[in-house]
């Protein structure tokens, strides 16, 4: 079972060189963290950087400088500013290369719904809804089980939807599994993990072709 | 052009109750500080703001909320702040929320003369309901309609007298877009430039779109989120 | 009757303190040269400058500074530049207080022709489609017949048109008419010009009420 | 990133005959003179070319109409040429004319991920038929496609390896938005810098849109309407 930076560093051996890439609030925002040092990846903040680099040192804080999860950050040589047209202009032409981000429930048609839950105060999908429905690659960071043991990973979604028939590969605690025509399709075990136990967490339909290697994660 | 104005009481002019007003930042950043608490000293009531978020309890727009100035907020990212919280729930305050990229691009094909624009932020959710669906290329987009204001309130850093602007980092957001969209638009600015010292190449709001400027005061420029890293 | 300096002259008085106005090429560029010293009038290029200025000196010619008609020129302090899609955006948005264009034709109902004859090479409208489809005031400077003699000022245009019901005021060598749903309503006279002389150069309604006075333009 | 190619031979590498391209600039006014230089070298045929303008006889696109490398030519104005006037009229050149303000706008919504924008220019002119009109707020507007080509050709004052572009003065025009609707966009710069050079907030097109960049060699820049004044 993956801890979250087991999770975000599974994610990052998806990210690959070259790669303009968004990561979203959570553990997304520690995939940054295990992206591998000679890779050139460029990170957007869809509040308009291109080139954000890491938090900045105690006394740097810029108040003019954050990123979409509102943290002061700071850029990299080579960065960019621009405004929030042009930020979700690139999202929307696909320029920028692979979305990480949190789901609360995925569909095993590749729904995602993260930003709402009735009877619960709304605070808004902010990006979530423009990024999901736009981008090229979205690699979902979940837990596949909620805190009452529910699968998160469904036939259909139960809360409202941020997007349908988008995210293409989840990573949770217990496995990887890629969205398919024929439902979640599973990839790799966490350590230790088994596929009877994986099954068991998943509400959609699961495919198991052959034998289910476990992942590498070091 | 000369459209600088004394102070934020002066460019706030002419907001009358139940207008609509358009409110640039992200967060706290970049918020028009000075021009909202004027806002607050005018009275003005029944305000529809549209603005990408709706500020923290004792600061940015949780000011106007405090004072229950607004009557409506249309935004993409809201509750920071308890007040809001407990307007919403009761009632009293009217929240419409809208994908952040549909808020920007709406503000964009104002200040381009576009009357709508197409989108896929949406398609199959509830924010479809009611809005027409359009198929391009195998692939389904909304119609979401180009949103005017009656006053915009932006900041920016730097300004001249013509009312030319440029943002500073991430203080941009949607600063320049709100700017576009407002039937009149005030700009607050840390420094007020003299004509021809701005350089004509890195102006991001060309002035045309400005109505009035003014040098705001004494910037708080609260940090939501204080993170930092070590010297290892 | 006016010359070309004349019909500039007569139409730099419609242009009021605070405007941001677009000249077209030809008479419309010599407007320029009459705007009153004090006022605050900003030139829009639609290639991308607000706050033009006059022609540089000799030797300072930029190439990389040019107006919509391709010729070398000035910034005035305050300008600024901006790309061919926010230019027109400024003007689909009605930004742009008013524009003065030249014409082969325009309609008593204010269509206007301007940018192709049949059977002969046609060079392309530019942006005067966008210019006229947008402004909010539309001021054309125009000879009030051709080389033929035959009026300019027409019930319909016979030539393929750049923009519908647009056109509100034209200034010719001989008058000053406004578009309106009557017809051309006329104005002012040019200096020794005569309303019958007017009336025979007119082909398209025209409406006379009352004594029509003689322009003043100095 | 590094987008550094040798020279303008490599940045056009897999261009093909028949290919859609952009060629960024306004008249002579900012346009790629060493990706155009590099083209006529190659000799790819049966180019479409998506330009405000079509140069001059011996100069610009001029050169890529001698050689007859340009099969259809897509622009606002042209003819400032006799050898394009010649293959106009013989037909050999297809030549499709767009207003220019629609033709900034459909590469704009091919950069901004919209299939579509709105637009009045053209309405009720031949540029109207067989396009979607369409009324808002008792306007009508056309629905005008945006458009992509195969490779964009941008020229810009400085760039740095990450690909993010300055322009200088009115050399600007078409080149940001052309740099955006290109599948493969090649810029070509004046000066290229050294990353963290150039300041983020004056960045005119961010690098994400670049995927070639070189340093351009001996820039003519010719004027094509030299205006001066006399020293009163």
């Amino acid at each position: 079972m993956l801890d979250k930076n087991g999770i975000a560093k599974r994610i990052a051996k998806e990210v690959k060189d070259g790669m303009y890439v968004n990561l979203g609030i959570g553990i997304p925002t520690l995939v940054a963290n295990f992206i591998p040092k000679g890779f050139n990846v460029e990170l957007q903040s869809e509040n308009g950087i291109l080139g954000m680099g890491p938090f900045p040192y105690e006394g740097e804080e810029d108040p003019d400088l954050i990123n979409a999860g509102k943290q002061t950050v700071t850029l990299l040589p080579g960065a960019s500013i621009f405004d929030s047209a042009m930020s979700f202009g690139m999202i929307r032409a696909q320029k920028v290369d692979l979305t990480i981000l949190g789901a609360m429930e995925v569909s095993e048609k590749g729904d995602i719904a993260n930003w709402k839950i009735p009877g619960r105060m709304v605070k808004g999908m902010g990006g979530a809804m423009d990024l999901v429905a736009a981008a090229k690659h979205i690699i979902v960071a979940m837990q596949h089980v909620n805190k009452a043991g529910e699968s998160k990973l469904l036939p259909e979604c139960t809360l409202p939807l941020t997007g349908v028939r988008c995210v293409r590969k989840i990573v949770t605690e217990l496995a990887v599994l890629d969205i398919t025509p024929h439902g979640f399709k599973l990839l790799e075990r966490a350590p230790g993990v088994t596929v009877e136990e994986i099954k068991k967490a998943t509400a959609g339909k699961l495919v198991i072709e052959g034998e289910i290697p476990e992942m590498v994660i070091d | 052009m000369n459209k600088v104005v004394a102070n934020a009481g002066e460019a706030i002019k002419g907001i009358r109750d139940n207008m609509t007003l358009m409110v640039g930042g992200f967060g706290l950043c970049g918020i028009p500080e000075n021009c909202i608490a004027a806002l607050v000293k005018s009275g003005v009531k029944g305000i529809t703001c549209i603005s990408n978020n709706a500020g923290v309890d004792d600061f940015g727009l949780g000011l106007l909320l405090q004072t229950r100035q607004i009557r409506k907020m249309i935004s993409s990212y809201v509750g920071e702040n308890a007040e809001f919280e407990r307007q919403m729930l009761s009632g009293e305050l009217e929240v419409e929320l809208i994908p952040q990229g549909t808020l920007a691009t709406r503000c964009l094909a104002s200040g381009y003369g576009m009357p709508a624009i197409f989108t896929p932020a949406g398609v199959g959710t509830e924010i479809a309901n009611g809005k027409e669906v359009r198929n391009f290329n195998g692939k389904d987009y909304l119609m979401e309609y180009a949103f005017e204001a009656d006053f915009a309130m932006v900041k920016a850093w730097k300004g001249d007298p013509a009312g030319n602007l440029i943002y500073r980092d991430t203080a941009r957001n949607f600063n320049p877009l709100m700017a576009m969209a407002g039937k009149i638009t005030v700009a607050e600015v840390e420094e007020l430039v003299k004509p021809g010292e701005l350089d004509p190449n890195q102006v991001h709001t060309p002035g045309i779109f400005v109505h009035r400027i003014f040098r705001g005061e004494k910037y708080e420029k609260r940090i939501e989120q204080r993170t930092v890293r070590k010297h290892s």
